[in-house]
């Protein structure tokens, strides 16, 4: 029998254990390679938070992964699980760069916003069929945003060989776009250029990306449409009594939930390769499910997920550089987060469950 | 109390087929079970009647071993016996018939009586033994059902005799139903109920979970009243009346009747003709409904569960689609197209009290506050601006209406599921109620609602017919029907089987409508 | 301490990326320093890896395969105190850059002509990696080898795929050898990286040759490898650790037959697949290469080939 | 496009369909039991590394099957964990372990033989050879049939064979036995399984193990009988295809080989760009690659008749609210 556990303990308590459980068996995983815990731990630290330069880095992946983290958490608020974010973030980057291709910008304050449009746009469109399907098929969106995925990449391997890779150039990818398209750094911001004094990857996308935390979560529950996605995705068949389109609520939904996907890309391919390459997105798109999960769905816990989850990338990466541990070690990590935080959080509310019942009788 | 003398007999006669001793079951903060002790007699049909939610279903699924007791302990043919799951159970003699059907659909009757009866691994000399074993159970109890059926392809009355075959197929000694009748029509339950009497003859123990009192009446020995998770009396059949059991259920004396004034109808409101809807199987649920409500008046649909008054509502309510015209106040509403939703019907003046409010009416996991505002989220009082709802001025609403509707507690901020069953239905109530609409549809308004709230809410319908409101009333409990209608119209298989006064009607006469008997329209 | 960037196949794909990784341990356990290494997992990490390594104090930094190009082109000059080499590139122009590249066609030209002296059936194989003008110079100096001592072989010529991922696919490279013996090829040579593995794997099952790349990889699959081609990216990388510091930049350097930059493998593992005539024929060709008198069309200068279609 | 190459071309669609087979299966048994699985992918790849890595270490191929089989049981028993006993999201469990099944499989490569998370090559009775059917030569002068089973249905290793016959194994399972009936029920409404007094965990765990079992077939001839070796993410999205496989076949076994048989064919198919030439049309081979993703949405979106799946799949057995 499931125990109720105060909020507080829902809200911090169960995500903060399924954490340490993710860490404690990652730590197990090190030792019986024969590395040592404590050492990696230290080297993930100081690469990924101790110098500018480290937090340039973590700064840089986390803003990919709220967009992402806030994409999967949209669509969850009402009742999809999108597992397509990878394939939308992939599409929404060959929408920025057929905007960043198609004229020779002469600023990047003009080139933005286009760019945006076009990311926003490609993410949307890519997550479309999926929620038609679902909306009026009933096709499970898991399965058809997995074949999505698939077929994105696909699409985009073809699109940049054939299409987009300049002649004469051997690798997959498109050209690099026009220098007026180059989006300031956190280096190059006045005020900012102070800490990061060196040229770092972390841009201006970074404040898009909060403030898109600030407008999810004014959609969700301070609008109407907010107010029928929640309705929605608790329940279908109330939200039909009260006259809520589920078609209506699950296209909009998923469609926001692929732009927020697709904006990524404004992040690193306009901000960070500045040309389009292959597999640009690196699988941010499933991060964001283990982002959106840590953070409870809540935009402020999506944007504290995707610190930690950036940081654990960056400190990945410092690992791979600098010790024998293979970077691999983070997509165990990460994989465990995503296991411990939202397969076996019943788990974790058990023991908590037990911990709870047996204080409170001492407490009364 | 009369409880003792079951008590009495238990030192002359055999041991009883069944003992509980101080059963307890809590769900979580739900105390569904409070130490219950009950016997049943060999041989016996055992009445159990309670509320809903007393805890009646617990109960018998723990003596099946479907859920495991706190503490308590069982005694069959008076020995200690534990039931830690359901496969002792059957090995006790014990089957059970849910009150939800606990069939595969698409696996076919022979296969879902195997199912965990199999003979040995392979699955072909179970089906011939079952398919023979079968012959011989419909020959002596009349319980045809062709055994490569699809259950999918079943009435629900064949459905429940697959269930009760299950049962008898394992040898059951001892037969539990839960609320076997809720889905059948008169004429089923008397073919159950002969079934029943049959195997009551053959020695066999039989409890039964009904609702209904006129049942326990016809058909028990004796019969076990719980209340709240308490068994409070158990009494033999022929020594009570159905005003003790009803009185016993609610722990206080009911009121039979609701006090209204006569009716003064006014004009039209509501006007359907030929109103049919079709659902996602294909099947038609109401064939050609026509009917019509006027201002000032309360309409009362009533009928078997089932029989199309669901879709009705939903068809109104813009739920479903469906074909036929809806007038109001003169004015054709759309039931195929953009404008055949629920927002719509609300924009219309039609308000919509839904049957089921823990799935229809509310988000459990919404705050009282967003749940009433719900279905009205787009009312400009409820805006702040064109792009955000103005959720201060939905709270000091959400506080008004709880004061009016003396909804306890009165905190806007709790999420509906900490609510009571009550006081839900009052919120969902409140909501619909106070939009003053045209026309309000009101589906089961009190099921699982106590006596209190029962009054009150009943007291809201007839004043906002007083104000000349036009109400179209759903409910298969008969006595609500009769008490708050002004005209009944009976519903069977999706048509209108005729209208009645309740003044000049009687409950006998409505019983056999709701069976199909005897009625005007085709 | 100099760095080296592997790409993705990773340093132990028993061909480019582990001459590479062989050069620079070679290095190491002559000079007894250490030196700083890492291996590539996708795309988007290039730059980073490449910035981290500078901003490290790496110097040279070392990378291997012309997928760094465009990368290193925006990074060098960030880092004006650093030098750089990058392999199989040469056409870059920034003072701190040494690129380096090799003559494959004339090396595939040698092996060319050893497939068309050991092939009974007169067909021969070929398996590129990513579909790219580097690797159709590979394919290209083949086909002419073929071509010079069997005037009318046949040549099949696959490519595994045009996406990176095409240095790795083993399954992918034992199909292609499969279905290129069930056309007749009864010598296949593999210009594919990790994928090459696979080719030498599916040629040795089906019993017939096959012919390494970059590495020696003779010994893989002993008397069942003709040859191999080597391109020595160990001979680059140990020369690029060895100068330091004082890496000469600014320029293209040219690893040719005549330098020794390219050659082919003859070692005990694959003695007897190698008559004394083929040698003699060989050895004569690659004579005639160094010298000058022989000119082996090189695909990459004018994206054609005379000796075959892509 | 002659028959010689047709015949080549369906030898390697055997191949290559064999892992989507294998797989296929073991995703069907746990999902006819009601627990989705979208890991068979990470169950493939550990199997795929552990038998790899300890057929390297002992020589034996068949030590080397055990090990798969016992990787991939783990991750199995994980996922049985998480969304049966507690009742966790089944979806969220399989993307999880494919996670960590992607980064532990190098880990442990590269602790063990440390070749960059490969495992050295296989040879020998580290390896399954090809097995020769009888009469191969003497059928082969029978035209048609004889060269086609000489080319396409000889030839192939153990595990290929053993893959065709589970085909017919887990349709007699599923529809003719007690076990079959049982586990059909639990994936449709497990309560049902419970009030005949079947324990609806022990099915499923059964069910999910059986799953695991299998993926470790699939995986361990990955690494054993199609490649000889382990390399990174050497499964390369195969448990996502047998996924898409699965529900193209309707969750059914025959219909599962068709299907496999099907993606495997174009799989085979896009490892010859120079037939596909030489019919004349142009397409791509991106296109050819995502074409088995393409047909399941076509397939998920009811256009070629619809894909119910078991109708309890992905949800926890819940009895007490
Ligand atoms: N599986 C469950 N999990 C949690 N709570 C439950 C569960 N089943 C029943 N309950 C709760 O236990 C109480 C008793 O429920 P039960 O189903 O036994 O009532 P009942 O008398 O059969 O009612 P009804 O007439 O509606 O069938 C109710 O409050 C109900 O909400
Ligand atoms: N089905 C309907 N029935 C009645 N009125 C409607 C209906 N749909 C829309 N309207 C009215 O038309 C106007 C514009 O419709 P619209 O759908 O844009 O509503 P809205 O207030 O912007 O809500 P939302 O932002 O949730 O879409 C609204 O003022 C609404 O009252
Ligand atoms: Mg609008
Ligand atoms: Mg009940």
């Amino acid at each position: 029998m499931m125990q109720k556990l105060p909020t507080w303990a829902d809200v911090v308590l169960v995500p903060l254990i399924s954490l340490l459980l993710a860490a404690f068996v990652s730590a197990l995983v090190l030792l019986a390679i024969g590395q040592s815990p404590s050492e990696a731990l230290k080297v993930m630290v100081e690469g990924a938070l101790v110098s500018p330069y480290g937090w340039g880095y973590t700064l840089y992946y986390a803003t990919s992964f709220i967009f992402t983290g806030l994409a999967v958490t949209i669509a969850y608020h009402a009742g999809l699980f999108n597992i397509g974010a990878e394939g939308q973030a992939q599409l929404g980057g060959l929408g920025v760069a057929l905007v960043c291709l198609a004229l020779p910008w002469p600023h990047w304050t003009l080139a933005l916003p286009a760019a945006m449009v076009g990311a926003a746009l490609f993410g949307a469109a890519w997550a479309a069929i999926p929620a038609y399907l679902q909306a009026k098929r009933g096709s499970h969106i898991v399965i058809t945003t997995i074949m999505f995925n698939y077929i994105a990449s696909a699409l985009l391997i073809y699109i940049l060989v054939e299409v987009l890779r300049p002649d004469g150039q051997m690798d997959p990818a498109s050209a690099r776009f026009p220098a007026g398209t180059k989006l300031p750094t956190l280096h190059e911001i006045p005020g900012l250029s102070l800490i990061f004094t060196k040229q770092v990857p972390a841009n201006v996308t970074l404040f898009i990306a909060l403030a898109a935390c600030v407008v999810i979560w004014a959609i969700l529950w301070r609008t109407r449409l907010g107010y029928e996605i929640r309705a929605f995705g608790k329940s279908e068949a109330a939200a039909r009594y009260a006259g809520i389109s589920p078609v209506k609520v699950t296209m909009i939904a998923m469609l926001i939930s692929g732009a927020l996907a697709g904006l990524m890309a404004i992040n690193n391919v306009m901000g960070e390769s500045e040309r389009l390459l292959q597999n640009a997105s690196e699988g941010a798109g499933f991060i964001g499910i283990a982002v959106a999960l840590m953070g409870r769905n809540h935009p402020l816990g999506v944007l504290l997920a995707a610190l930690l989850f950036g940081f654990l990338y960056q400190g990945g990466a410092e690992l791979g550089l600098w010790t024998s541990i293979p970077i691999e070690l983070r997509t165990v990590v990460q994989g465990l987060v995503i296991l411990f935080t939202g397969a076996l959080d019943q788990m974790v509310r058990m023991m908590l469950g037990v911990v709870f019942r047996t204080r409170r009788p001492q407490a009364a | 109390m009369q409880g003792q003398g079951t008590l009495g007999r238990q030192a002359s006669a055999a041991p009883f087929a069944i003992e509980l001793r101080g059963i307890s079951k809590a769900f979580g903060p739900v105390q569904a079970n409070k130490d219950i002790s009950i016997q049943v007699a060999k041989g016996s049909i055992h009445g159990i009647i309670g509320e809903n939610g007393a805890g009646k279903s617990t109960l018998m699924s723990i003596l099946y071993g479907f859920y495991k007791a706190d503490s308590g302990e069982i005694l069959i043919d008076g020995k200690p016996t534990t039931i830690p799951d359901s496969q002792s159970a059957i090995r006790a003699g014990i089957g059970m018939v849910f009150q939800h059907f606990k069939l595969v659909q698409n696996f076919t009757v022979l296969e879902n009586v195997i199912l965990g009866a199999e003979e040995g691994a392979m699955l072909a000399p179970s089906l011939s033994k079952a398919r023979k074993v079968l012959g011989d159970l419909a020959r002596e109890y009349e319980l045809d059902v062709d055994p490569d059926a699809l259950i999918e392809d079943l009435s629900v009355g064949h459905q429940q005799r697959v269930e009760i075959l299950k049962a008898l197929y394992r040898q059951a000694d001892i037969l539990i139903l839960d609320e076997p009748t809720g889905v059948l029509t008169p004429a089923e339950a008397d073919h159950l109920f002969r079934i029943l009497n049959g195997l009551k003859d053959q020695g066999k123990t039989i409890i039964l979970i009904t609702h209904k009192l006129r049942e326990i009446m016809e058909i028990t020995d004796m019969v076990s009243v719980m209340r709240r998770g308490q068994m409070v009396a158990t009494v033999t059949t022929a020594q009570t009346s159905p005003e003790e059991l009803a009185e016993l259920m609610v722990g206080r004396k009911v009121l039979l009747h609701v006090h209204k004034d006569p009716a003064t109808p006014g004009a039209a409101v509501l006007e359907v003709e030929n109103l049919r809807v079709v659902d996602d199987q294909k099947v038609e649920r109401l064939r050609g409904i026509s009917l019509t409500v006027r201002a000032g008046e309360i309409l009362g649909i009533a009928g078997v569960a089932g029989n199309g008054q669901s879709e009705l509502l939903e068809v109104l309510g813009g739920i479903a689609k469906g074909s036929g015209t809806i007038r109001l106040n003169g004015k054709e509403l759309d039931l195929t197209g953009k404008f055949s939703d629920g927002r719509s019907r609300r924009a219309d003046g039609i308000a919509h009290v839904p049957e089921d409010r823990q799935v229809l009416g509310l988000i459990m996991d919404f705050s009282a506050w967003e749940n009433v505002a719900f279905g009205y989220h787009h009312a400009p009082e409820y805006q702040k601006n064109a792009l955000f709802m103005d959720n201060d001025a939905i709270r000091a609403d959400t506080e008004k209406k709880m004061a009016t509707f003396d909804v306890r507690p009165p905190i806007p901020t709790l999420a509906a599921k900490n609510f009571s069953g009550g006081n839900q239905q009052k919120i969902v109530v409140a909501r619909e109620i106070e939009r003053n609409p045209d026309l309000l549809l009101i589906g089961q308004p009190t099921r699982g609602v106590d006596i209190g709230a029962i009054e009150f809410i009943h007291k809201q319908i007839v004043a906002l017919r007083d104000q000349g409101k036009a109400i179209l009333l759903v409910s298969v409990e008969l006595d609500e029907i009769m008490s708050l209608s002004d005209r009944i119209a009976v519903m069977f298989d999706g048509r209108i089987m005729g209208e009645r006064d309740p003044a000049t009607t009687n409950e006998r006469e409505l019983g056999l409508l709701m069976a199909g008997v005897g009625g005007e329209s085709a | 301490d100099p760095a080296i960037i592997f790409d993705l196949g990773g340093k132990f794909d028993k061909s480019f990326n582990e001459a590479a990784f062989n050069g620079a341990t070679k290095w190491a356990q002559e000079t007894g320093g250490t030196f700083k290494e890492l291996e590539m997992q996708s795309e988007a990490q290039r730059e980073q890896a490449l910035r981290r390594l500078a901003e490290s104090g790496a110097n040279p930094v070392v990378m291997t395969g012309f997928a760094f190009g465009d990368v290193l082109n925006s990074v060098a000059p960030d880092f004006p105190d650093t030098k750089f080499a990058i392999i199989d590139v040469d056409w870059l122009d920034q003072p701190n850059i040494l690129q380096i590249a090799f003559s494959e066609h004339e090396g595939s030209y040698l092996v060319g002509m050893m497939a068309g002296l050991a092939s009974k059936t007169n067909t021969v194989g070929f398996v590129g990696g990513m579909d790219v003008p580097l690797i159709r110079k590979f394919g290209c100096g083949y086909a002419q080898g073929v071509k010079a001592v069997k005037p009318d072989a046949t040549v099949i010529l696959n490519m595994t795929g045009t996406t990176p991922a095409a240095w790795n696919d083993p399954v992918k490279g034992a199909e292609i050898a499969k279905a290129q013996k069930s056309q007749g090829a009864d010598v296949i040579y593999a210009a594919a990286g990790g994928t090459g593995v696979g080719v030498l794997q599916a040629a040795a099952d089906e019993g017939i040759l096959s012919i390494g790349v970059d590495s020696n990889q003779n010994y893989l699959f002993p008397g069942k490898v003709l040859t191999s081609m080597l391109k020595r990216v160990d001979n680059a990388v140990y020369e690029a650790f060895k100068a330091g510091a004082d890496l000469e930049t600014g320029k293209v350097k040219v690893m040719n037959l005549a330098s020794d930059g390219v050659g082919y493998a003859l070692d005990e593992h694959n003695a007897a697949l190698v008559t004394p005539e083929m040698k003699a024929t060989v050895d004569a060709a690659a004579e005639k290469i160094k010298s000058g008198e022989l000119v082996v069309h090189d695909y990459m200068s004018d994206d054609t080939c005379p000796a075959a279609t892509f | 496009m002659d028959y010689a190459t047709f015949l080549q071309i369906l030898d390697t669609t055997v191949r290559l369909a064999t892992p989507l087979l294998l797989a296929c299966l073991a995703g069907l048994y746990s999902e006819r039991a009601g627990v989705f699985d979208i890991g068979l992918e990470g169950k493939m790849l550990m199997a795929a590394m552990t038998s790899a890595a300890v057929a390297a270490l002992t020589g034996s191929v068949w030590v080397g099957l055990a090990a798969g089989i016992l990787g991939a049981l783990l991750f199995a028993l994980v996922h049985g964990l998480a969304s049966i006993t507690f009742r966790g999201n089944q979806l969220i469990s399989g993307v999880a372990l494919n996670f960590v099944a992607s980064g532990i499989t190098v880990l442990i490569a590269q602790d063990l033989f440390g070749q960059g998370g490969r495992t050295p090559p296989l040879s020998g009775g580290a390896r399954f050879n090809a097995i020769s059917l009888p009469f191969v030569d003497s059928l082969s002068v029978v035209p048609i049939l004889g060269p086609m089973y000489r080319e396409v249905i000889s030839g192939h290793t153990f595990l290929v064979y053993v893959a065709a016959a589970l085909v017919p194994a887990t349709w007699w399972l599923l529809y003719r036995t007690r076990f079959g009936l049982r586990l059909r029920a639990v994936g449709e409404n497990p309560a049902s399984v419970d009030t005949a007094g079947v324990s609806v965990i022990r099915l499923r765990f059964t069910a999910v193990l059986i799953t695991g079992v299998l993926c470790g077939l699939a995986g361990a001839y990955m690494s054993t009988g199609l490649q000889a070796g382990f390399g990174r993410e050497m499964t390369a999205g195969r448990g996502y295809i047998a996924l898409a496989a699965l529900i193209f076949a309707k969750w059914r076994p025959w219909q599962a080989l068709g299907a496999t048989m099907l993606f495997g064919f174009f799989q085979a198919l896009a490892l010859r760009p120079d037939v596909i030439a030489k019919t004349g049309l142009s397409i791509p081979v991106p296109a050819l690659d995502a074409l088995p993703y393409i047909l399941t949405v076509v397939v998920l979106a009811g256009i070629v008749g619809k894909a119910i799946p078991p109708r309890a799949g992905g949800e926890p057995y819940v009895k007490e609210r």
